[in-house]
């Protein structure tokens, strides 16, 4: 959180405007994107599949920044105990729990489509992904399962840099336990060589799905402020 | 006499004597085993291709058993206040607690996976680098359990909720570690995995302290 | 040795609820103060606050001690707390338990043995902890008090499972405790077996 | 204009389309579950209604 913003009245003028005006980008760029998307040839290889693409890998790249955006502002959350931070954080766990789920789902089908298979555990990217979503789910069944608030905080916040830690660990294991099956090698979606035709909409897609982000990101953040300020409420009137 | 070695005895008296200790949970591990064969069919030369693959995820099953009382007990009786506010840094309470929990657990644990193994129909060479892997990985367990098991203190669901933070948290170990038997039994370089392993759970053992005590903290204020 | 401890404009909450709001409080050595008040008011948490288990949200503690450095060393070298819960494994043997406790507080197996003669548990010691009365059971736990002497006792409702008899013997050990220097901070319905300040908290 | 897009899968129908719907499906329910919490609350914090 930048410091200007760690002051909720603050917050909560800046995000009044920013929020909407994050969703009008997200919705003019995935406009752009789905035109650049439906206009791009099929791919020699892939064939129609590599519309597949433009909406799986921006949900995969997503996942990885939903949750360095979540383990950041566990980190403030725990280090500052800002309470900004922990509704930040509170509220990315759900949005990056549905991108990773929507990764996995598009990233199966994308794979049913060019391996021939719904699923394969030779894949790293797609095994850390699911790794990834367990991480995803185990932090909201952590903060869902702890009554008390206060306390809920700052167990989540270790929890999301435990996560942090262990992620590139996941990666590096998966990427070797692959070496050691020797799976076929895959089709790299993200190789340097990808002509502007498809890269064009993919990173307009990407943008896209950043904007989009952070536009709920805010909105949830937002509820999760007022959320704080109705319960404190409620506290007061009950004496 | 030094506190360090106090704790460490009561912890290694509290998990061994509390509730049956590592008998439990090698017991499970056997339940478990057992049923392997009657789901996959009993073709012995396929059952031998996945033992050391079995053996391996009940470990990692049978490790999560023991865990809810690593912090759980303490926690409800009081216990974990005195230990708060003794004379060692929590962390280091935390990293007994662990060490007792894998003296107790999954040291025993790592004892029996070979022998489930070679029943399951792997050759017995194999049974001297699965205990080594099995002795490395439940090291890495323990600590990684403790920190689940820190976590969820004063939950309202312990062992779900434990088994849920934890396990995605054990695939490094488990792939460092049935990796390495596999590249053994097909004459790969088995070193490699096998020193990853060790350096996972010796990385795990340095870290997690600390997360288990910021977590125990949390619960006690 | 801790001198002295002092509360200045203490506020503890408990989530969105204020338990203890700007609380001034001093204990000099040789003094005992009892916090009374209605249950929720805030007792237990105010000593857990000194015992540094909870984090004041505004306001200071100052621990005076002899040797120095932080609060946290004072406390973890020089303070004792029991509290409602005596921390006693039920499925363990009271002497095992009662030698770890007074082991991990610094004190010997010696003083251990000494301290229960003291408080009159040799004869259960044998036990197991489950099958101790309330009575003995809280005694057990006050062991290490004796066992591995401390400037500061915090103490939550050290006298709730006690008889009058046993209430009596523990005023003696305060009344020495207290002669020897000691500060005492209690939360308690009734009054302490012994000279004491009563600081009421308001719920 | 709608000349120059490309709608036609193939047989890649059944993967494409699938795939395009659960990201319809997942957004929106982010975009309304976001929307009806920061309503909800607000309402909570700002109007008569008590939060439960």
């Amino acid at each position: 959180m930048f410091p200007a913003l760690a002051n909720p009245a603050r917050f909560m003028a800046f995000s009044r405007w920013a929020a909407p005006l994050l969703g009008v980008i997200a919705i003019g760029l995935l406009a752009i994107g789905l035109a650049l998307d439906f206009r791009a040839p099929p791919d020699y290889q892939q064939g129609y599949a590599v519309h597949i693409m433009f909406i799986h890998v921006p949900a995969a790249w997503m996942s990885l920044v939903v949750y360095a955006c979540l383990g950041g502002a566990s980190f403030i959350s725990l280090v500052f105990r800002h309470p900004l931070a922990q509704a930040a954080a509170r509220a990315a766990a759900p949005l990056g729990a549905g991108v990773t789920l929507l990764a996995l789902v598009t990233g199966s089908l994308w794979g049913k489509t060019t391996w021939g298979a719904w699923w394969v555990w030779g894949d790293p990217r797609l095994t850390s992904v699911l790794v990834l979503f367990l991480f995803y789910l185990g932090y909201l069944a952590l903060d869902a399962s702890l009554d008390d608030e206060a306390r809920a905080a700052p167990a989540t916040s270790i929890l999301a840099l435990v996560g942090l830690v262990n992620l590139p660990i996941v990666h590096f294991s998966v990427t070797w336990w692959r070496s050691l099956h020797q799976a076929s090698s895959v089709f790299r979606a993200d190789g340097p060589s990808m002509p502007a035709i498809y890269l064009a909409p993919l990173l307009t897609m990407a943008l896209a799905y950043m904007a989009g982000f952070g536009a709920l990101w805010l909105v949830r953040i937002r509820a999760e402020v007022w959320r704080r300020r109705a319960q404190v409420r409620a506290v007061r009137a009950a004496g | 006499m030094n506190p360090f070695i106090a704790i460490l005895r009561r912890e290694l008296a509290v998990s061994w004597a509390g509730g049956g200790g590592p008998l439990v949970a090698i017991g499970f591990f056997i339940a478990l085993t057992s049923l392997a064969p009657l789901a996959l069919g009993g073709d012995p030369v396929r059952l031998a291709e996945a033992a050391p693959g079995i053996a391996w995820l009940v470990l990692a099953l049978a490790s999560l058993i023991s865990l809810e009382r690593m912090f759980e007990r303490d926690f409800e009786d009081g216990a974990l206040d005195l230990i708060a506010l003794g004379p060692a840094p929590l962390e280091l309470a935390a990293f007994v607690k662990a060490i007792a929990q894998w003296a107790t657990t999954q040291a025993p644990l790592a004892l029996v996976a070979p022998l489930l193994m070679v029943a399951l129909g792997a050759p017995w060479r194999l049974a001297p680098v699965a205990l080594a892997a099995a002795l490395a990985g439940g090291f890495g367990f323990a600590f990684l359990g403790g920190v689940g098991a820190a976590l969820s203190l004063g939950s309202r669901r312990g062992g779900v909720l434990i088994a849920l933070l934890v396990l995605p948290l054990f695939t490094p170990p488990v792939i460092f570690g049935a990796g390495a038997i596999e590249a053994f039994a097909a004459h790969l370089d088995w070193r490699t995995p096998l020193l990853l392993l060790a350096a996972y759970a010796l990385a795990a053992a340095a870290l997690c302290p600390f997360a288990m005590a910021a977590a125990a903290r949390n619960a006690l204020s | 040795m801790i001198r002295s401890v002092s509360l200045e404009g203490l506020t503890l909450m408990r989530g969105d609820r204020v338990l203890v709001d700007g609380f001034d409080l001093s204990v000099a050595a040789g003094e005992a103060v009892v916090l009374t008040g209605p249950n929720g008011a805030g007792k237990t948490s105010l000593l857990r606050a000194v015992a540094g288990l909870i984090r004041p949200v505004a306001g200071r503690i100052a621990i005076a001690s002899d040797a120095g450095g932080p609060i946290e060393d004072a406390i973890a070298s020089d303070a004792h707390l029991v509290g409602h819960q005596d921390g006693l494994k039920s499925a363990r043997l009271a002497w095992d338990e009662v030698l770890f406790q007074v082991l991990w507080s610094g004190g010997s197996a010696g003083s251990a043995k000494t301290a229960c003669e003291q408080l009159g548990l040799s004869g259960i010691l044998a036990l197991t902890v489950r099958k101790l009365s309330a009575g003995q059971r809280r005694r057990l736990a006050l062991v290490r008090l004796v066992a591995s002497p401390r400037s500061l006792w915090l103490l939550d409702e050290p006298l709730a499972p006690l008889d009058r008899a046993q209430r009596a013997g523990f005023g003696a050990l305060m009344q020495a405790h207290l002669a020897r220097g000691g500060l005492i901070l209690a939360a308690a319905h009734d009054p302490l077996p012994v000279e004491s300040r009563a600081v009421e908290l308001a719920a | 204009m709608s000349a120059m897009f490309d709608f036609d899968a193939g047989r890649y129908g059944a993967y494409v389309w699938p795939a395009y719907a659960a990201t319809a499906i997942v957004i929106a329910f982010l975009v309304i579950d976001s929307l009806w919490r920061a309503r909800r609350w607000k309402r909570a914090a700002e109007g008569g209604e008590r939060a439960p």
